[in-house]
């Protein structure tokens, strides 16, 4: 086992799939020559030619629309969209083709592709280079959305979402790329696409998250635990489908409840989740749910006194445990 | 760009039997059409949108591609090119009236969304313009597996000024795709006239912008059109890139069967189309160059009717989906 | 006061505010001879010119995107997208663009212009002219979205979208438009973005609903007053903001609630209208939070019994109903 | 398509007074660019997006555009635009400095996007091409108020690539509209060569698509660039409809301070574009036709300079935004 960074995790489990099996390709802006703007595919095209590691034009509907036929024909794209604020130019081919294509030719189309693109902020990325969109997708029937925290789902995850037979959206945090580090077995290995992970063990208060909040979420509990409170943490990991079993099992065994996002609150994944809980865990819980996420701005301001306001930081997540503690 | 026409007395050297199995298929699309409409008309079907007036062209391509081996990402009206691929008037009656054994879509979608795995024809939705991109993607994987495929597309001129469009002419062009672009112009975008939609009459002299190979066919002439498709579809297996047909066509039917074209459009212009039928004006030049005779002609027709009658009844025998197949095939289904 | 289709209530707002203010215009597809498909924009053409109803190409991201430019440029654009499933095209220009112009120049720049566009089922139009696709700019800062349900709030609204100073996404139920009819003063009134509306009032259950689904629930709701029953239906008209106030007198003054919507559920309007009444209610409830939407596919097939099976009915609601009561 | 260039001893109809403010234009822009870049190396601006190598068509369309009546959509490597149209140093090192008082954004957006109500430059986000369909819009209300104002937009090559461009340039044409679209094309998309972008060297060619005059000019050659601005914005204010002008320009740099082109260019070819660089050429030729001398270009360094000292001084002294402003405009503020 060695220890790399989640955005070599990334590279690894795309390079392995793509030499394992031909019909793996790359497609997206900069991924050629220059690894991409992030560097996850770097040496790829060296490693597998032009074709297999193809620089698209600058259009985002292109890459997804492209994506979409090559899979009706028998290959199995990895579309990188360079940022994801720059996947809204892809929402039509991704919403009315990509998620429909199964359902509306009654199963007899299937398309096997991978959307990866990096979100979130923290990076002076200023509105375009911040944010996080995941909560559009994720409203969709059709589509696959994860969001890895860790180096080993990150590989484990690529690569079964390289498998999977239906679309998937694969979100990359963009401060998770070097700052994170982890154990990740050299073999082949494969990580659920449905299933969240428990990061923390706790019976004190339940907190769901994903993406590299988790890491400003799993800082701010262990500040609870002089106090006596173990938080659960919740990598949600899964963001379509959400793990609804886990997720109502550590709200049941905690009875307290937080949700903390990097995204925008309004109609997100942390309204799904709260929703479920609403809907579920009525006779167990102990104080009302709290939720943790983006302020109601558009997006990330640059300046960093703006960018500090917006992102949630290991202070206030642990500000909200404490006054769930005290409820 | 000048518009490739057949002189009336010339078989553009196409043999008998090449043009009495074009006849045939338009024929038998333009009857099924008729089916349809009527049949929407008796209330038994709520939505029709027709391919009247496209069939030539779509024809020519049928009769130049090879079904099963070449990929077809089509639009709405192109009725006429997967009869001629190998997709029946059963199936079609099938979508028509929403039977759970519809070939496109299992009744799900609405009727003229075509699909048919069998014959690579992949499945198009309601977004305009959206396929030409799906087109450009199964191109490049028989381009990266070094296949000799080719792939069609097609859609209206009012689906050009979609984006899509323009990222799918544009990226095709650049890695020199097998693609054919067939741009079925008909002058409107339901009520849309082409000087509203674009600058130019012809969406072809575009290809020029991309440095592609565009070609102006007229559309109420098959053996133009045949001449165009099997140049066109050369030119794509050549390895060449990808090609620009442009066909002038008529739309001889309201946009669909929720619209009422009288509204907006000029009804002596409409008579004038309607004396221009392809389907008609072929039928006499046949005729003529004595390829077909009247009873020949009629004996088609009452076979093709008996074939549409025999496709309507077992449609119409067919069972609705099962409301519990629903939620089936949102994702796969693990057993 | 004249009883009058919501199309036509929809209509006399926009022609009013035309003849009231040159700067108005409207930009869609087909929206001059033919009216619009629906004929909402019916006459306007031949009463205000080709340039200020104006036909445009087919293409939704130019229709979003030229309102944009105009609405910078001193106009007041009413664009229409013909089905609000083709609005996705259009989703880089409202919400990269639309939804962010004040924001990122704090404040320089503003964009008076609406969006308009039909959603919603039940009219056989399958899977891309069914759709109830609002959840994705719910989610949005910067950006307003609205759906009446009567004929008085659809005028109202639809004046009150035309002057507002910021980018309003108006979407009307395609059933509504000749099914629903009501009384309309004669005169000019505007109807707040902001607010909800007490369809309903009453103090057992709180229903919580918008568009089509506002006439499902009150029909239900009716069949529970013989068992004596009374549910307080709120209309919630404004999507985003939603009005957080109403919502949660509503919900604490009943205990038990149902959100009712025709969309799809994950990360809907619904889910975070449950997730605020978690937040808020916790004290006040004597049940779970109930949902009721769209099932788990991407779209309303075609064949009738497939429709009918995504469709919320008063049967269905009724029998939800029921249930919390019975809690 | 011939590419406008301007024989070596040419004044190119251009007065003397006119040259020196060129070359004040595109020193100033020059100046400003490469201290921002000092900043970046010295950890205190985190990003930077340059425009060094296209300043001279920027000069160009600045002097011939009206300031605060045309209207003006750019994209990020627009620096030396706004100069000319009445931004200043000071503005844009606010910027880069993210101060509470940057007009272009109060310090929300990346360094180069601009914007400036005062002088119709509408506000730029970072999505590529989205603004062309903006300037379609502006000309579009001047249009239907039947004023006299021109839209100018601009874009690189590779944003060409984009589904709005094309939309914005069919609608435009198809509507006459007074835009005038300016293609800064420096042959490279971040890393991707415009071989593996587009079918054609010349985005101008696509003019022809939509029946539009195109233009391709030599964005080295400064006096070529000011006749085509000014013939490009005559055609648009003439109610003739848009006019797409496309630049060769050069990329002297990095994409952005975030990127490297060591890793994916040609360092040879790079050190040949530098010789080739349009400010030092421009300088030479104006000192062989008598406009400037050796001392009128040293004092003119010495005074630019000069104002940017004093710029960056202020800005530095500017405070940032206040935390308490973050929720602030995002609708507008009922009082
Ligand atoms: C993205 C999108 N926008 C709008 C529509 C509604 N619509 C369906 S067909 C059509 C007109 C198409 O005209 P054209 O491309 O010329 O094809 P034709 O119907 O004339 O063959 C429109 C506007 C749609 N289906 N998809
Ligand atoms: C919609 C969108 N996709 C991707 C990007 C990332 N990106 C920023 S600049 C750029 C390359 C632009 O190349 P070009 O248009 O030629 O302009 P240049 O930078 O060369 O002047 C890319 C891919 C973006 N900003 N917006
Ligand atoms: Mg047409
Ligand atoms: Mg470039």
């Amino acid at each position: 086992m060695a220890e790399i960074t989640f955005l070599k995790a990334i590279r690894e489990g795309i390079r392995d799939e793509m030499e394992r099996d031909a019909s793996v390709f790359v497609l997206g802006e900069d991924v050629g020559a220059k690894g991409g703007v992030f560097g996850v595919t770097e040496g790829l095209q060296n490693e597998f030619g032009e074709w297999r590691v193809l620089d698209s034009p600058l259009a985002e509907s292109l890459i997804a629309g492209v994506a979409v036929g090559a899979a009706c024909n028998g290959m199995r794209p990895i579309a990188e969209i360079q940022f994801q604020d720059f996947i809204l130019p892809a929402v039509d081919q991704i919403i009315s083709e990509a998620a429909k294509f199964r359902y509306r030719s009654n199963g007899d189309w299937n398309l096997p592709m991978v959307v990866r693109a990096p979100f979130g902020g923290g990076v002076h990325g200023a509105l375009y280079h911040s944010q996080s969109l995941e909560a559009i997708f994720c409203h969709v029937p059709g589509l696959r959305v994860v969001a890895p925290s860790t180096p080993y789902d990150a590989k484990g995850m690529i690569v079964s979402a390289i498998r999977d037979p239906d679309p998937v959206l694969y979100f990359e945090h963009k401060r998770a790329y070097r700052a994170i580090k982890g154990e990740v077995p050299d073999g082949e290995y494969t990580v659920p696409l449905d299933g969240a992970r428990i990061a923390r063990a706790g019976a004190d208060i339940a907190v769901f998250t994903y993406g590299m909040m988790v890491h400003t979420v799993l800082e701010a509990a262990e500040r609870m635990v002089p106090a006596g409170f173990e938080c659960e943490v919740v990598d949600l990991r899964s963001l379509r489908p959400l793990d609804r079993d886990a997720i109502v099992a550590s709200a049941k065994k905690c009875g307290k409840v937080l949700v903390a996002q990097e995204a925008n609150l309004a109609v997100s994944v942390g309204s799904e989740v709260a929703a479920i809980i609403a809907e579920e865990c009525f006779e167990y819980l102990d104080a009302p749910v709290m939720r943790l996420g983006g302020p109601e701005i558009p997006a990330m301001p640059y300046a960093p006194p703006l960018e500090r306001f917006y992102l949630q930081t290991p202070d206030k997540v642990e500000a909200a445990l404490r006054a769930l503690a005290a409820y | 760009m000048a518009v490739t026409k057949t002189a009336p007395r010339d078989q553009a050297g196409l043999d008998a039997e090449t043009l009495r199995a074009m006849y045939r298929h338009m024929l038998r699309a333009r009857l099924l059409d008729e089916r349809i409409w009527v049949l929407n008309r008796q209330g038994r079907a709520p939505f029709w949108i027709s391919g009247i007036g496209h069939e030539a062209v779509q024809v020519a391509f049928g009769m130049n591609l090879q079904a099963g081996h070449d990929w077809i990402a089509p639009y709405y009206r192109d009725l006429a090119l997967t009869l001629v691929l190998g997709m029946t008037p059963r199936d079609h009656l099938l979508s028509v009236l929403a039977r759970a054994d519809d070939p496109n879509s299992g009744g799900r979608q609405m009727p003229a969304h075509y699909s048919c795995r069998r014959l690579n024809i992949i499945s198009t939705g309601s977004c305009v313009g959206t396929q030409l991109l799906h087109a450009a993607g199964t191109a490049l994987a028989s381009r990266i597996r070094g296949e000799d495929a080719v792939t069609f597309t097609s859609c209206g001129e009012g689906a050009t000024s979609e984006g899509d469009v323009h990222e799918a002419l544009n990226f095709a062009a650049t890695r020199r795709l097998p693609v054919i672009f067939l741009i079925e112009n008909n002058g409107l975008a339901i009520s849309v006239p082409w000087e509203k939609q674009m600058p130019l009459p012809n969406v072809a002299d575009r290809a020029m912008a991309y440095g592609l190979p565009g070609m102006v066919v007229d559309g109420e002439d098959p053996m133009a059109c045949f001449r165009s498709a099997r140049e066109a579809v050369a030119h794509a297996r050549s390895g060449e890139g990808p090609v620009l047909v442009e066909a002038k066509v008529l739309r001889l039917t309201s946009h669909s069967s929720d619209d009422d074209q009288r509204r907006y459009r000029d009804m002596s212009e409409l008579e004038a189309e309607r004396q221009r039928d392809s389907l008609v004006k072929f039928r006499s030049q046949l005729i003529d160059l004595g390829v077909l005779t009247e009873a020949d002609a009629s004996a088609l027709r009452t076979e093709l009717t008996a074939e549409l009658d025999r496709a309507q009844e077992e449609a119409e025998a067919a069972p609705l989906p099962d409301p519990s197949t629903a939620m089936r095939h949102v994702l796969a289904e693990r057993s």
